[in-house]
């Protein structure tokens, strides 16, 4: 052994090859030089810290009177204004974020579980169990979802849990999509075919070895999915559907929405609370999606 | 958050939008509401969307004016026989139904039959034994006791008369006229598109000359109540009925061109309380009912959440009745009182301060009255002690399932008088009337042998005075009681373009019959 | 002596979706003995990836039997399949994708030990250096990454991967046509030693003609689907026999020899699809020599001695139209 | 005779954001009409940069940053975009590697030829189609009408090449810049392919600079040949100079490298079996040594290649190497 | 054509099984329509309550209203309005074309607007125009839509009083046929918009991540190197291919169209099928209901079958007619 390796040219740790940077380290870079996608990751911070931080800075009861109902922003008491039952807007926003961001993020990670599992299964087995994966998923496409996760909230009662397990449970489809995808994308390539000739088994095939590199847009998808399931949380709210008994941004708008005209703060901030999350979720994501793009990375 | 006009751009555009789409304004009469009609026959349905259209398209024997006095209509003349077992009315001559069949008793006696065996409102005519028809003009009701209620029960809303000849054949709740009706009213049924509008025109051949003064009446259905006021404020509807909405009605009465008026609906007499489950501990104890009556600030409901367009409610009969009685139990606010009251009930503070847990129930859909008032008396209850889980219902059969389930500790609620107490009334408090999974019928379980004597009383009394002794006392016991705490008069407004008169502002407001609505110059 | 790989009537289909069957594989034969390098040479959609990929149960067969050693490859499944794989491993074409970007070299070449449970646990790390080494890796790249590699540099790699389990038998795919042709020359330099120093068994594929000559003693000529011609690497170049093989000869160019250019030897058309392959003679239609026999009636595919077999209907009846090869003929 | 193209000391940089990285050094080539110029070397020396230069087609963020590039007499790098339109697919054009991309998939075959015809020759959309037929025609494509309305998918790869071929050929260029035409064909084919260029070269006497990694197709096809490293011309001259007597130690290595099918007598010859290797490869963009590029991987490198820039050495007439050991041929192969 | 027949068949079993489901789904909720009638009705007794059940059919087994409701399903009837006293069938299509109509306006919109939008920020993906694209055609998409439609409303039907408030028509009627239909135009514009606003991101998103990968590849480079301009190259060359994901998008979002036409139709009061499904949740109207889910389902499939023919018209590679047999590369066998 050694004699023939002895002539063979030795590349050591520093190869004559080209030296690209880490694809984590050159993600980083593409990432950092996407102005919108690092305005959405402050706005995400910054509706993150009022969320969670703002509790601390700001201890106003948000299910207390503290003013006349319909107060107007900048008054004494409130300085976002007070709902209809005289509530401080402001506590009732930083209250609300962490429903809406629990839900959002709950929902997401359900429909992403469950999409990811069906994604998975249908792309890589891919015939019978694709065909059957595929036609529930189609199933779930063509019922409207709004209307499905109606249903669904006006069977089981009105509480954060079954709006999450609702909104999870009709939002699937899409990444399921994507996984499926990806992964039939990803099977075909020779280093999966490598890991089975290695003695891999399916599982390993399919959580060690596909799925990680599958993970990355299906993180973004991730990500708009807590979006949307904002979106879908506050739909359902406004449409008289939402948990009452937890203050959530969505609520905060159905309940006042008969007073837009007379009291616009009451519907226009929280909407602005959840255009503001959604928004920076989705330049976020988009900035990802770009950074993941080698299209885009090279020019 | 006035009319912006002054933009020229914006006005510019709107001018020449409106101009494109100028309404005519001929003789018509644009009615909007939230209200979505299932159909339009009154005589087998309730409600204030088919009431309101039933009123206009069919006559009932008597309309009342605005203070409790019965009017001729069908019937220019009526008698009440003396044992008041018997009705007659004489019918007016020459009057047809809208395809030109003449109206006959025997139209009359079908109507309050088929009333009597569909309607909803069962104590209305469960009196009625028959109806004979001497002849054609003549019709005489047949009572197994007397019943005061019924003429009443003779309004527009209540008893419309309904053609027999089309009415008559197969099972009424199915009849393809109740969505496309002929009737003997001052307007004729032109067309309905679902979820839209309703139109009626003119009834040419209407029995009362002169009247209607409107050529055409079209019923706007906006489900949102916020574009309701937004197309009113914009002179898209001339008159918005039944208008409830707090901050609506305080917005339109600021609008330019808008009047809002609380004229009428005295008879509908709707009312807001909250009602406990008097089987459940501990609120069989009447002094715990009493003790929440006392730690509630109605003055700020009234003024504060209801903005002082709702007036007070303070029994079960709506305040306006001749039959009702401001004699009664206050329950001014008084906190001492509230914990005093709680203290005997033994109901003793926790670590935390907590002397009671309890659910509260609101009727999904209007916030104003339903869920704003039970989530400030969850705040307010607190200090007293008491600690309040609100229940929502996403819809509003949930709701119903569980109250008429006897599934709640409290709920608010509201109620209609519908004109006479027999007819909107007694099923609160009968106890004849606690029918499990009924909702409406006696769901606080509320049980008072003397309530039962007395109700039973007054329904055959003649006697006004009398009657309103009766009810009197019935009003004091169920107050002290308190099963239920009356809160407010569900506020009934009618706004309305101005230069419109002669808007309905009888004791039936806006469900009773639109004739004599016209434009003024 | 017992050949170490014995393929008889190997045959693999794929249904599509439209119903119909590509007929990929369709009844191949051979045997590899112990030490020797079977290639097998074709054109694109001839089959000779699938079978490579069949050979490794990276697809599944329809009929034949593939037996390695006392293992018949094409009836085992699940667990037995996965127990015995570390005495067969493969090299792909493509060394970018066929290496996980996510592991670092050194995982890469020890994850079969691993996931084979192969060796003790603590001397998995020194049969990876030593891997490196063999390949012409220094063992401190173990912790870099794929892409930190050049192409030739991770086709090493993958040769170390395919030769850390010791396999009996190792199937190359086209291991170098995706090379650049210095780095060509290296990996089949490296392949070529390693093969002698280690007795290493190769089923070898290319549509390389000179490749295959350079590196086989065995070689194949299959075309849409099927072996038309197989010999000894020697007796093959020599004396092929079969029209479909001298059109690869023909069509190979040499930077030594510009005598042949358009003088060139060429067959017309390009391979049929082998969703439906021609009932006869799979050749006929694009052959010069084709008569209507050779339309109506398959070919069998007959011993020339010394193991060479040919597939048509006039082989050594007809003179190659190659000077080199009618020299000898 | 002139050249019709003619690329002069052609420099070109790519912007990495942080610098600007020669890619191409003084590359040098001349294109005569009739004649094949082979262009040889491996990935990342800059073959194809050449080509795409010469078209106007560098990719972002590249550009020519010195030299001449001259088409007919007309400076390409003086023109104007819209000029350079005029000329692309007119007086040049260009076939790629890769016949299953390189042609639109959702437009006809008939489209996508005319298509060059109606830009360039102002002809209707009848005559258009009329000639398209007659380039389908001569490119040998059988049943060219059903053809016409042929989409790519529908066609074999030779068969798209072909009528990339066509594309390329349809307004008579003076110039034909063939990148790779056949690595992603079979071999049969590529024999076809070459065969079909040569009669049509004959025909039209159009000039075709082919590029190839492949030294066998250039002995097949060129009359002259450019040998590429690193961004350099390292040698050029006629293709039996080149293959012949190759100067360079980069273009010895090669032919080294490539392994030669032995047919015949020759085949049992067990002194042909060794097959020649160059170490290492080719240095990426902003890592070429500064003197002789190729110095790193050269047998016989010795200080001087590694310090000073090697002089271009004329061998002969017309073949010339970049090396300062020309002449130390054979010693090392 | 029997991938079309195939697709039918696919798209009858998955009715049928849409059918199925809702049923069960609906059998789960608490409360029946007659408690609500009876509520509505102001109480009644239980002799009536068990009277109407038995009318409803609600008396039977559970298995037996299904097996009696896919039946009548087969036949077209779709049942009776509990709540809204007529045929369901009849509600349903008085109110499906204001659904399609809105429904389609949007899309249409969506997808022409977010197509431009993402056509121009692929051609310069890091200029400061695809960075306003960017942003721009995220408002919609991040703000809720029912928000989105409050908002449009106040700012446009009560502040600039541009655009109707509410409905679809002037209930007081249009002298001509014209008139009508710009009066019904009047009233689709804040909706539409409204609605398209959400998956205007959505397409211009889509439509330049494709057209980044169009642009990119070996055609396009082919197209630019016969010399043709810019505007060719993209319109000519690239959209189509472009266009092809976004096709495929249109079919995969029409169900999601639908469902924000639930809160577009409640917040302009447009009388479509969304309002109609809210109301009749709200209501328990259960007929009514299974017969939206129906028939939204069937809408969206046939935009999914419509999605397929239009793609095999902008890509030949998939469906279409075929003059000539492919040659499809098989999975597996290439190398």
């Amino acid at each position: 052994m050694t004699d023939t390796t002895a002539t063979l040219p030795q590349s050591g740790p520093e190869p004559i090859g080209p030296k690209p940077a880490h694809p984590v380290t050159e993600f980083m870079r593409a990432f950092a030089r996407n102005q919108s996608a690092i305005i959405g990751l402050v706005l995400l911070a910054i509706m993150l810290g009022t969320t969670f931080i703002g509790p601390f800075l700001y201890p106003v009861d948000p299910y207390s009177m503290v003013d006349l109902p319909f107060a107007p922003p900048g008054g004494e008491y409130a300085p976002l204004g007070t709902d209809y039952l005289g509530r401080d807007m402001l506590a009732g926003i930083i209250e609300g974020g962490r429903a809406t961001l629990a839900v959002g993020a709950a929902a997401a990670v359900i429909s992403v579980v469950i999409g990811i599992l069906v994604g998975s299964f249908a792309g890589f087995f891919g015939g019978a169990v694709d065909a059957v994966l595929m036609k529930v998923t189609e199933f779930f496409q063509i019922l409207p979802t709004l209307l499905l996760a109606m249903v669904l909230v006006t069977i089981f009662g009105a509480s954060l849990v079954t709006i999450t397990f609702a909104i999870g449970a009709v939002s699937w489809p899409q990444v399921a999509r994507l996984a499926r995808a990806e992964f039939m994308r990803i099977r075909k390539l020779d280093y999966v075919a490598a890991a089975r000739t290695s003695g891999a088994r399916n599982a390993y095939l399919i959580f060690r070895v596909i799925l990680p590199a599958a993970l990355p847009p299906l993180i973004v998808a991730a990500g708009l999915a807590v979006g949307a399931a904002i979106l879908f949380e506050a739909g359902l709210s406004f449409l008289g559907l939402g948990d009452p008994n937890t203050m959530s941004w969505g609520l905060i708008i159905g309940q006042n929405r008969n007073y837009l005209l007379d009291a616009w703060w009451t519907v226009t901030l929280p909407g602005v609370a959840i255009f503001i999350t959604v928004l920076a979720i989705s330049l976020v994501g988009d900035g990802i999606n770009d950074a993941l793009n080698p299209k885009l990375r090279r020019r | 958050m006035k009319h912006f006009r002054s933009s020229t751009l914006a006005a510019a555009v709107a001018l020449t939008l409106g101009g494109l789409f100028a309404p005519a304004q001929a003789e018509t009469l644009v009615v909007g509401t939230t209200q979505v009609p299932r159909h339009f026959n009154g005589a087998i349905q309730s409600g204030i969307a088919t009431f309101m259209a039933s009123s206009q398209i069919f006559a009932s024997p008597l309309r009342y004016d605005g203070n409790w006095n019965p009017q001729p209509y069908l019937a220019k003349s009526w008698d009440v026989s003396d044992d008041g077992l018997s009705v007659t009315l004489h019918l007016v001559e020459g009057a047809t139904f809208h395809d030109g069949e003449p109206i006959t008793s025997e139209d009359v006696k079908f109507s309050i039959m088929t009333i009597k065996a569909n309607h909803p409102f069962q104590t209305m005519l469960a009196p009625v034994v028959d109806v004979e028809t001497p002849d054609p003009l003549t019709a005489v009701i047949k009572l197994e006791k007397p019943h005061p209620a019924l003429l009443l029960a003779m309004s527009p809303a209540l008893m419309p008369i309904i053609p027999e000849h089309i009415y008559g054949e197969g099972d009424i709740q199915q009849n393809p006229a109740n969505l496309a009706p002929v009737g003997s009213g001052p307007f004729k049924f032109v067309e309905y598109k679902q979820g839209e509008y309703y139109k009626l025109a003119k009834n040419e051949d209407f029995f009362l000359d002169g009247l209607p003064k409107m050529d055409e009446v079209i019923v706007q259905i906006i489900g949102d109540s916020a574009n309701l006021v937004l197309a009113t404020e914009r002179g898209d509807i001339d008159m918005v009925p039944f208008m409830s909405g707090i901050r609506d009605v305080q917005r339109l009465e600021k609008a330019d061109n808008v009047e809002v008026s609380d004229a009428g609906y005295d008879a509908v007499g709707a009312l807001n309380w909250i009602a406990f489950n008097t089987k459940k501990a501990p609120f069989d104890n009447p002094a715990v009912r009493q003790a929440i009556g006392y730690a509630i600030n109605k003055d700020f409901i009234l003024q504060r959440l209801l903005g002082g367009v709702a007036k007070d409610s303070t029994g079960p009969i709506t305040g306006t009745s001749p039959l009702a009685t401001d004699d009664v139990e206050k329950y001014a606010f008084d906190l001492e009182k509230a914990t005093s009251l709680l203290d005997e009930a033994g109901l003793t503070p926790d670590g935390n301060g907590i002397r009671l847990s309890a659910t509260i129930d609101y009727i999904p859909g209007s916030p104003e009255i339903g869920r704003n008032v039970v989530e400030y008396m969850r705040t307010q209850l607190k200090q007293v002690g008491i600690e309040l889980e609100v229940r929502t219902a996403p819809d509003f059969p949930t709701w119903a399932q569980r109250i008429a389930n006897y599934d709640f500790d409290m709920t608010q609620d509201s109620v209609y008088n519908w004109g006479d107490p027999v007819i909107g009334v007694d099923r609160t408090y009968i106890s004849s009337n606690i029918r499990k999974g009924v909702i409406w019928s006696n769901t606080q379980q509320y049980s008072n042998a003397r309530v039962d004597e007395l109700l039973a009383a007054a329904a055959i009394e003649t006697d006004q005075t009398k009657r309103a002794e009766l009810y009197k006392e019935f009003q004091q016991i169920v107050v002290a009681d308190a099963p239920i705490l009356y809160i407010n008069e569900v506020p009934f407004y009618t706004a309305y373009k101005k230069g419109l008169t002669h808007l309905p502002d009888t004791i039936w407001g806006a469900v009773s019959p639109w004739d004599q609505v016209e434009w003024s110059e | 002596m017992k050949p170490l790989l014995d393929v008889r009537d190997l045959k693999v289909h794929f249904p599509l979706a439209s119903g119909q069957t590509v007929h990929a594989v369709d009844g191949v034969t051979f045997s590899v003995n112990e030490g020797d390098s079977f290639g097998i040479v074709g054109e694109s959609g001839s089959g000779k990836s699938t079978t490579a990929q069949a050979l490794m149960r990276l697809v599944d067969p329809v009929a034949g039997t593939m037996q390695l050693e006392k293992h018949d490859l094409s009836s085992l499944d699940g667990e037995p399949l996965r127990t015995i794989r570390h005495m067969m491993q493969m090299v792909f074409q493509d060394p970018y994708s066929s290496l996980n970007p996510r592991l670092r070299a050194g995982q890469a070449v020890r994850e079969p030990l691993d996931l084979m449970g192969l060796g003790p646990v603590r001397g998995r790390e020194n049969r990876v250096d030593e891997m490196f080494r063999q390949v012409g890796l220094h063992p401190d790249a173990k912790r870099l990454f794929p892409h930190q590699f050049s192409g030739g540099q991770r086709q090493r790699l993958c040769i170390a991967r395919a030769m850390v389990t010791e396999p009996r038998l190792i199937v190359c795919d086209e291991p170098v046509s995706a090379l650049d042709v210095a780095i060509q020359a290296q990996i089949l330099n490296l392949l070529k030693r390693l093969q002698k120093d280690k007795r290493l068994t190769y089923v070898f594929i290319s549509h390389d003609l000179a490749v295959v000559q350079h590196i086989c003693t065995h070689v194949a000529v299959m075309y849409l689907g099927e072996f038309v011609e197989q010999a000894p690497t020697g007796q093959l170049f020599a004396a092929a026999k079969h029209p479909y093989t001298w059109s690869l000869m023909a069509a190979a160019l040499s930077p030594d020899d510009r005598s042949r250019a358009g003088a060139r030897f060429t067959v017309t058309g390009e391979p049929p699809s082998p969703i439906n392959p021609p009932k006869a003679c799979r050749f006929a239609g694009r052959c010069p020599f084709a008569t209507d026999r050779c339309r109506t009636e398959k070919p069998a595919l007959r011993d020339f001695g010394n193991g060479h077999r040919v597939a048509c209907h006039y082989a050594g009846e007809l003179t190659p139209p190659l000077p080199e090869l009618a020299a000898t003929a | 005779m002139d050249p019709v193209l003619e690329v002069k000391d052609l420099k070109v940089g790519v912007d990495t954001g942080k610098s600007v990285q020669s890619v191409l050094d003084g590359v040098s080539l001349r294109l005569f009409p009739g004649k094949t110029l082979g262009v040889v070397g491996e990935s990342g020396c800059g073959k194809s940069m050449t080509a795409l230069a010469t078209m106007g087609l560098l990719p972002d963020r590249f550009a020519v940053t010195g030299g001449s590039i001259t088409l007919a007499g007309e400076d390409l790098l003086a023109a104007k975009p819209s000029r350079l339109r005029q000329l692309r697919g007119n007086a040049m054009s260009m076939i790629f590697q890769e016949p299953m991309t390189a042609l639109n998939p959702v437009l006809t075959v008939e489209r996508q030829i005319t298509e060059v015809i109606e830009l360039h020759q102002k002809k209707s959309s009848a005559e258009a189609r009329e000639i398209a037929l007659e380039m389908l025609r001569a490119v040998q494509i059988p049943g060219p009408e059903d053809r016409l309305a042929a989409y790519p998918h529908e066609l074999s790869g030779g068969m798209r090449q072909r009528v990339m071929i066509a594309i390329a050929l349809a307004c008579r260029p003076k110039v034909i810049i063939a990148d790779e035409p056949t690595t992603a064909l079979d071999v049969t084919v590529q024999a076809q392919i070459f065969r079909l260029l040569r009669d049509l070269q004959m025909q039209t006497d159009t000039a075709i600079m082919l590029i190839t990694h492949d030294l066998g197709a250039v002995a097949e096809m060129a009359d002259d040949v450019a040998v590429l490293y690193a961004g350099k011309c390292v040698e050029s001259g006629t293709v039996e100079a080149i293959l012949g007597a190759p100067a360079h130690p980069y273009t010895r290595g090669l032919m080294s490298c490539t392994p030669r099918l032995r047919l015949g007598a020759a085949a049992n010859d067990p002194q042909a079996e060794g097959l020649g290797e160059i170490p290492g490869m080719v240095p990426p963009l902003g890592r070429f040594p500064k003197a002789c590029r190729f110095a790193p991987r050269c047998a016989l490198a010795d200080d001087r290649c590694h310090t000073d820039t090697p002089p271009t050495y004329e061998t002969a007439p017309g073949h010339s190497a970049l090396c300062w050991k020309p002449t130390a041929e054979k010693a090392v192969a | 054509m029997p991938p079309l027949v195939k697709k039918l068949a696919s798209a009858i079993g998955l009715l049928l099984a849409v059918v199925v489901l809702n049923f069960l789904l609906i059998q789960l909720a608490p409360g029946d329509p007659v408690s609500v009638i009876v509520g509505e009705m102001g109480g009644a007794s239980e002799d009536l309550i068990a009277q109407m059940r038995a009318e409803y059919g609600l008396d039977k087994p559970v298995w037996l209203q299904l097996l009696i409701y896919v039946g009548k399903i087969c036949t077209g009837d779709f049942g009776f309005s509990y709540y809204f006293k007529q045929p369901v069938l009849n509600l349903i299509l008085q109110r499906l074309p204001a659904t399609i109509l809105l429904v389609v306006s949007a899309l249409v919109l969506a997808v022409v607007i977010g197509t431009l939008m993402g056509i121009f920020s692929a051609k310069k993906p890091k200029g400061i125009l695809s960075h306003f694209v960017t942003i721009f055609s995220l408002v919609g998409y991040a703000a809720p839509v029912f928000w989105t439609g409050l908002m449009l409303l106040i700012l446009f039907a009560s502040i600039i009083p541009m655009f109707p408030v509410s409905g679809m028509m002037n209930v007081r009627g249009n002298d001509t046929w014209y008139g009508a239909v710009l009066d019904v135009l009047h009233h689709l514009v804040l909706p539409a918009v409204t609605l398209a606003s959400i998956y205007i991101a959505t397409y211009s998103r889509l439509s330049r991540a494709s057209m980044l990968d169009v642009l990119g590849s070996d055609y396009i480079r082919t197209a630019r190197a016969k010399g043709l301009n810019e505007r060719r190259v993209v319109f000519g060359h690239a959209l189509r291919n472009g266009l092809i994901p976004v096709v495929t998008m249109i079919g995969l979002q029409f169900g999601q169209l639908f469902a924000g036409a639930v809160l577009v139709e409640t917040v302009f009061n447009w009388p479509g099928l969304g309002r109609l499904a809210f109301e009749s949740i709200l209501r328990r109207d259960y007929p009514t209901l299974l017969a939206i889910l129906f028939f939204s389902a069937i809408l969206v499939m046939v935009a999914n079958i419509l999605t397929d023919l239009a793609y095999g018209r902008i890509d030949p590679r998939i469906g279409g007619p075929r003059r000539k047999k492919a040659k499809p590369r098989a999975a597996g066998a290439t190398q």
